[in-house]
């Protein structure tokens, strides 16, 4: 068998099944299939692993161990020997790797210290820690696959839709407090100028209302006499607040007065329906 | 297989597809079972009179079949699609403010006190909403439009004209009165808070 | 209103939506109709049992209810599409199933169960199909962000709420298999649950 055709047996191998140990390019005890597998494919393997505790939960159930009960030396043996391989081909090693090794390595040192005298009943085992994080990766590397066993969209079902001849789309405008524009307004003149402030009292309201009856009576008619935008019966106010709003928009040049004559009737223009297009 | 089936899975491809089925494509998914074109134009005209008492219809359009709602079902489908109101913009309450309170107003009027542009959109949306109206153009150069408010508006707000409108001393009043009220907003602050939770990623 | 045709609508209701409907917008659907939260979900129930025999089931995940394909026709539903599903890595899932059984998590604190880095590539997958979110920002140095799972996550994985998620396996007791281990059994077992059940929000 040439190099590479060994290499796709080697990484054939790999996808049909968990990888297996490799030691020393060496196969462990009760190794499958083939005998030798270049450092290509050791490198498949290690992408085939999530991380050191994945391996190692894989070299326990290989020698279908407990992870409970894990015969530390052996293990270490294993996957130290395992990581070492990995080294000499210069494949970059996880820190992670690194630290697991440095922690078996110690919990095996640990193991082999003669037991203190029972005085401290607290000693733990050694590999105590080691377990549990074992376990809890096992429950999640578990919980992985039963999230990928669940009815999945696209793969298990389909969504559905059918087709709406005309979507018309509502919509349904905001809830607007008096407040809300009324601070918006303070806010936009505190940001502008200050000083425009008196143009809000009451007698510039009534002004600017008037302006806008003005500009609605005149949208009608083009012309009307400067007399009839007067209603005597509002009174001296009244006409005084007519007055001001129509010297305020001849100002702003939305109405033109015309005399034809010296004393002669005066005439109110509209000048805003020019071009007018809007409504 | 049973016709009863053929239909099922017509119907549930139908409506998992998105978009007309050619009875070709039909014909397809059935390729194990080898039905004909007949058995499938069959099936189909068999739906289409089991959805005769149902809220859809079966209908050949030019690129195949498909399945869509019934016409009478309009008014209840159109519902769907209500937008929930989103609340107007700081700009947009500006706007009207402005426009309230200085009628007859241009748009360049408004954008020098604000010290920025009017959207087009929330002139539109303050249009849509009949809220204001153009009073007339005025006679400069460009003949700017002039904006007012609306009998809507003041209706809105329950108001009989625009002196009903307060003014600065009653706001300043008002807050006076209802500190707690928190009148003055500082609005951006708890969106930004909101915002910064949901759209901050690591 | 006849049920029969409260069923029709809510049935053309719901594939004219495209995606989930909460109980709450069927009610808003017959605002006029002024049904009660039991009418809908009577008609609910009974246009479940009328999907039985067909193609489509109606099946209520966390962000409503929605019609979708029964599973047993996926063999032939997915013949329309030459796309494969696609696969998701070992590492995802696992972030994902470590997301949602322990969240508000960190990123640390995932990399701690599963003994080496989590990508940014993952997490940016997980937020990009929005399957994932911040929920906050936890108050240790550097303050790493908390993440949980969203609604379109349990949609995706056909569930109602994260209760549906399967169970996660316990940890063995290993006071009784090892007992010269002192060990501090099934740690965070019952944080979890409460956790779990604070979290769903919304």
């Amino acid at each position: 068998m040439s190099e590479s055709k060994k290499y796709v047996a080697a990484k054939m191998a790999v996808q049909a099944e968990l990888p297996f140990a490799l030691v020393e390019g060496q196969p462990y005890t009760q190794m499958p299939t083939d005998l030798y597998i270049p450092p290509e494919a050791l490198e498949v393997i290690l992408e085939a692993f999530e991380g050191p505790l994945d391996l190692l939960l894989y070299l326990i159930r290989r020698q279908n161990l407990n992870i409970l009960d894990i015969p530390i030396n052996d293990i270490t043996k294993q996957y130290i020997e395992y990581i070492s391989v990995l080294e000499e081909m210069n494949f970059e090693l996880a820190a992670e790797y690194l630290v697991m090794a440095a922690m078996l390595a110690e919990i095996k040192s640990r193991m082999l210290l003669p037991k203190p005298a029972s005085e401290d009943e607290e000693e733990q085992d050694p590999r105590a820690e080691l377990v549990r994080r074992l376990q809890e990766y096992e429950r999640f590397k578990t919980a992985a696959l039963d999230i990928d066993g669940l009815p999945r969209e696209y793969r298990d079902y389909m969504l559905t839709s059918a087709h709406v001849e005309s979507k018309q789309y509502h919509s349904i405008p905001p809830e607007v407090d008096m407040r809300e524009i009324i601070m918006a307004f303070k806010d936009v003149l505190a940001r502008a100028d200050l000083k425009v402030s008196h143009e809000i009292e009451r007698e510039v309201l009534s002004v600017r209302d008037r302006m806008i009856i003005l500009i609605d009576v005149m949208r009608t008619k083009e012309f009307c006499t400067f007399d009839s935008l007067f209603n005597p019966k509002e009174g001296k106010q009244g006409i005084v607040v007519t007055f001001l709003a129509v010297l305020e928009l001849l100002k702003t040049q939305v109405l033109d007065i015309v005399q034809n004559e010296t004393y002669g009737q005066i005439y109110i223009q509209s000048l805003a329906q020019e071009g007018n297009n809007g409504n | 297989m049973e016709i009863k089936q053929i239909k099922n899975i017509i119907e549930a491809v139908l409506l998992a597809a998105g978009e007309p089925v050619t009875v070709k494509r039909l014909q397809n998914i059935f390729s194990e079972q080898e039905l004909t074109y007949n058995d499938i134009a069959k099936a189909l005209e068999q739906l289409g009179e089991d959805f005769l008492y149902r809220g859809l219809e079966l209908n050949e359009v030019a690129n195949g079949f498909r399945l869509q709602t019934k016409e009478s079902l309009q008014p209840w489908i159109s519902k769907l699609w209500e937008e929930k109101p989103k609340k107007y913009s700081r700009a947009l309450l500006e706007t009207i403010a402005l426009i309230a309170y200085r009628q007859p107003v241009t748009r360049g009027e408004i954008e020098d006190v604000r010290g920025v542009a009017v959207s087009s959109y929330i002139i539109r949306t303050l249009m849509d909403r009949e809220w204001i109206r153009v009073l007339g153009y005025r006679d400069v150069p460009g003949k700017p439009a002039m904006f007012g408010t609306t009998k809507e508006f003041l209706d809105y707000f329950n108001m009989k004209s625009l002196e009903d409108l307060p003014t600065l001393a009653e706001i300043k009043d008002m807050e006076a009165l209802m500190p707690e009220l928190d009148l003055d907003p500082k609005p951006k602050e708890d969106n930004f808070q909101a915002q910064f939770i949901n759209t901050e990623e690591e």
